[in-house]
């Protein structure tokens, strides 16, 4: 049974992406309703054998580690294919009403949809440091593709820019993993991990983890490394906004932080996580700051994203030489919050998308008086907010919560400080987007109502956002589920 | 004067880069190999089906990411030719009457044919395989190009499409085969791994060299273009 | 000292020479031909370094061959943006973007 | 010891035209650089008993990337000549701008 759901999980979308790309976009459309079905039934196969038996290696080809690719198919790995099951669908089934069809470029949405949807898997899978590394560009240039999917000018240049960063981001972790193998001779990452236990620290300095963890930071956007990520994410399409900031983002900060937790410990240092934290903070800070002084809707979700993403980047420090319940605290922290927030900003752009397609104008006070038409989707804006802004009850809250506990816990008071001020700031941006909405403003006449499809879709999101809150117990008990066979192979 | 210092700065920074990144190798190499992984290779050769080591890891022992490459050469090839709006692909500039080129083309298609075929064909044993056979192929389809020759397969039409799917369709049936028999994805019966590969290798020589063809042809462009979300116009 | 180790320092070179290059040059085309050095330069050190340990590695090499294809649609896709990019606004760099300053691809 | 020689000299030359492409002025100019690099990267391979990487980048790293980039090069032109191509032949580039 297990096998099934593998090759089925690892099939569907890359057979997916080969169905749609013969067929126009209606058909493409239905196809790809048939693709989620089987997606979302196969990850949920999947998610229910792990929580019931623990996670396994998966040998692809029926070669071992060394030599073949095994993937690792662990508690956390499925919370992530689930998670993307979830998003992914909801974006797909939006994009399919939200998309012009008569555009006849727009065919190509649906290959390049699922082509996305394979390679977060592969990511979420992944236990090969090259195999990664290819699901990375398999990512990263399906995002390119979609931002670009038809654009004018401003569009290319955001996607050309998009492209050479997340280039000069695969090409340092690139490099770090052939750093890897001179050293260790092997590209598996617990077949590293099981040397290390081995043997003592090796000769050569942490540069490859460094290079490693520097190319990804890139791609995931960090403080100061993200001044691509705005123009790219506000610019594209919502369902492809939605997709990039609930998804793409998450998995370079994915694999760093399983790169990290596997080889911190022996290759990394107490600066450097630190540093990596500080930059976090930053990311907080300034994002937020930047989302206050954003004059387009879109721009202000999309500087949101950055600020979210700098929370992610606690889990360096909080992970670092503490103790072992500290650190769990902190990776359940960080995990509820790429969760809640996949969810809540998902819904945040899906609900973006249809405020700006009611008003007809991409800009923030354009809102002034929309409130009056008591549109559905400003409601799903704010639900989502509410998780954004860490208030109970919501998932965001529980991360949060989670993660105060770990830096108290540890003695590492002011990343508390950096949560606050995160906080706070989110509720600024955010409720600057409700007040202007709330305006009074009797010129506004026009004001169009999307189909009751595109609305509910990020109510639904925005829902899961807030309810993760009740059920983050049973999350977190799947996340740290053992191995049913212990040890590297 | 700013723009001077900051270029001096990064200068800097690109050396130190390259003076720690050479320092590192250095202090790798000091320390005997750890790899026991060539070794392994050679032991399991003899289960790939191909004779040529880098063959067996591509198409056999690494192919999952051998598939998901594939992938990413299909992506672009989507993505390029979802640039390019024009019903077709042919871009009258590009036909030049050169009589120099014209005798290129005598000669040299013709051979560029063979040797992309001698390459696929010695993938097996020897240095070659469709990566190469398919750069000389594609190469082959930029000279026919460039010389006028009317390609009207690259039309974005359902042909097109096909002719980019083919490989990496096949690839992905012949991975799927082994789920049914109830082995792992990807694994080939040791038996039928050698007419599986060529079977593969050759599908993929086709593709790729369509994914590149296409993606030369599709570069020159047109000026539709999507208004921004919120843009009236 | 051996062959493999001199490529695989001629490799980090390449690997500066790139990033400057990605980092300071503003014509895209350009920043294309840095990556694409870059690139060669990180395949340098993948083979150059185990071969300087254990002879030849077919691992590797099969590794780099991947690389060089990922390279050439990246390239390619890259390509076509641009002259798209160039078709619709005349320009061949980030530069000169109302409201932001910075042409780096950070 | 002559080969040792041999080697410094390629390395040498690598690095060369790996700046020569960037920074050469003219940009048709640093094309050709690149693709003489692709080549010279298609010889070390060779003398890294790497084969299949040598066919692969002399069909791929040069050739075709060659072609495509100088293909581009026609179309953009090099900097120096854009405004000059902008004001001679406005038509060229239709309603994008506007």
């Amino acid at each position: 049974m297990t096998l099934w759901l593998m090759a089925g999980l690892l099939f569907t979308p890359l057979a997916w992406a080969v169905l749609t790309l013969l067929t126009d976009f209606v058909w493409g459309r239905r196809v790809t309703w048939v693709g989620i079905l089987v997606q979302v039934f196969v990850s949920l196969g999947l998610w229910l054998t792990i929580a019931q038996n623990g996670g396994f290696y998966y040998d692809l080809g029926g070669w071992g580690a060394p030599l073949g690719i095994e993937l690792r198919v662990d508690g956390l790995a499925v919370t992530f294919v689930l998670l993307t099951a979830a998003v992914a669908s909801a974006c797909g089934l939006h994009a399919g009403v939200y998309i012009d069809r008569h555009k006849p470029w727009h065919r190509y949405f649906w290959p390049l949809f699922w082509f996305l949807w394979s390679g977060l898997n592969a990511v979420w899978l992944g236990g090969d440091l090259f195999n990664l590394y290819v699901g990375l560009e398999l990512i990263s240039l399906s995002a390119v593709g979609l931002v670009a999917l038809g654009g004018n000018a401003n569009a290319l240049r955001a996607s050309v820019r998009y492209l050479l960063a997340a280039l000069l981001g695969s090409l340092a972790y690139l490099l770090g993993v052939a750093l890897i193998y001179g050293q260790f001779g092997t590209l598996s990452i617990a077949g590293v991990v099981a040397w290390l236990d081995n043997h003592s620290a090796p000769a050569g300095p942490g540069l490859a983890l460094a290079l490693m963890i520097t190319g990804l930071a890139l791609k995931t956007a960090l403080f100061p490394l993200h001044r691509w990520l705005p123009p790219a994410h506000g610019i594209a399409k919502s369902p492809v906004s939605a997709l990039l900031s609930a998804l793409v983002v998450k998995a370079s900060f994915y694999i760093a932080a399983r790169l990290w937790l596997a080889f911190g410990e022996s290759l990394g240092s107490l600066a450097a996580a630190q540093m990596v934290g500080l930059l976090g903070g930053a990311a907080v800070v300034w994002g937020s700051w930047l989302a206050c002084k954003q004059a387009q809707l879109k721009q202000v979700v999309a500087y949101s994203s950055v600020a979210q993403i700098g929370y992610l980047f606690l889990l360096f420090p909080l992970t670092y030489s503490v103790s072992e319940s500290i650190s769990l605290q902190a990776q359940q922290g960080i995990t509820l919050q790429v969760i809640s927030h996949a969810l809540a900003k998902a819904a945040m752009f899906l609900a973006a998308g249809n405020l700006i397609l009611s008003v007809g104008s991409s800009r923030v006070d354009a809102l002034a008086g929309v409130s009056r038409f008591l549109p559905f989707s400003l409601f799903s804006f704010g639900l989502a907010g509410v998780s954004l802004m860490s208030l109970p009850p919501s998932g965001g809250f529980a991360a949060k919560w989670l993660l105060l506990q770990a830096s108290l816990g540890s003695g590492q008071w002011w990343w508390a400080l950096v949560l606050l001020a995160g906080g706070l700031l989110s509720a600024a941006y955010l409720f600057r987007v409700y007040r202007a909405s709330f305006a009074e403003n009797p010129e506004t006449d026009r004001f169009f109502h999307p189909s009751k499809s595109l609305e509910i879709i990020p109510m639904v999101l925005a829902l899961m956002a807030l309810g993760l809150e009740f059920v983050s117990e049973q999350v977190l008990s799947v996340m740290a589920l053992p191995f049913a066979e212990e040890g590297a192979p | 004067m700013i723009r001077a210092l900051r270029t001096c700065f990064i200068a800097l920074a690109c050396i130190a880069f390259s003076a720690v990144l050479a320092a590192n190798i250095w202090a790798i190499a000091g320390v005997p190999g750890q790899g026991a992984l060539p070794q392994l290779l050679s032991e399991n050769m003899s289960r790939s089906g191909v004779e040529h080591p880098v063959t067996a890891v591509l198409l056999n022992f690494r192919s999952y990411d051998t598939l998901l490459e594939i992938g990413v050469l299909v992506i672009a090839g989507i993505a390029g030719i979802s640039m390019s709006k024009t019903t077709s692909l042919e871009d009258p500039e590009l036909r030049t009457s050169d009589p120099l080129l014209y005798a290129l083309q005598r000669w040299f298609i013709p051979l560029m044919l063979v040797l992309a075929g001698y390459l696929l064909w010695a993938g097996a044993d020897r240095p070659g395989g469709a990566f190469q056979a398919g750069a000389v192929l594609a190469a082959t389809g930029v000279l026919m190009r460039l010389g006028g020759i009317p390609m009207d397969f690259l039309r974005p039409g359902l042909l097109l499409r096909l002719g980019l799917m083919l490989g990496f369709s096949v690839f992905l049936l012949a991975a799927v085969v082994s789920v049914i028999g109830g082995d792992a994805f990807l694994a080939y019966p040791p038996d039928m791994a050698k007419p599986l590969i060529l079977v593969v290798e050759s599908v993929l020589t086709l593709s790729i060299a369509m994914v590149l063809l296409a993606l030369f042809v599709s570069a020159p462009v047109n000026d539709a273009e999507d208004p921004e979300e919120g843009d009236p116009s | 000292m051996t062959l493999s180790l001199l490529y695989a320092m001629a490799g980090a070179a390449l690997c500066g020479i790139g990033l400057f290059g990605l980092l300071r040059l503003s014509h895209l085309l350009r920043r294309l031909l840095a990556f694409n050095i870059m690139g060669s330069g990180v395949f340098l050190i993948m083979v150059g370094l185990p071969q300087h340990q254990s002879g030849p590695d077919p691992v590797p090499q099969a590794l780099v061959l991947t690389g060089i294809v990922v390279a050439i649609a990246a390239t390619a896709l890259a390509v076509v943006l641009i002259r798209r990019y160039y078709h619709q606004s005349g320009m061949t760099s980030l530069e000169g973007e109302s409201g932001s300053r910075e042409g780096g691809p950070l | 010891m002559i080969e040792w020689l041999l080697d410094g000299l390629l390395v040498l030359a690598l690095l060369a035209t790996a700046a020569g492409a960037l920074f050469s002025r003219d940009l048709f100019r640093a094309v050709v650089v690149f693709i003489a690099f692709g080549l010279l990267m298609a010889v070390v391979w060779v003398r890294l008993q790497a084969p299949d990487i040598a066919l692969a980048e002399a069909a791929i790293g040069a050739g075709l990337t060659g072609v495509l980039l100088l293909d581009a090069v026609r179309h953009l032109g090099n900097g120096r000549q854009k405004a000059l191509r902008k004001t001679r032949d406005p038509s060229e580039r239709g309603s994008g701008q506007s």
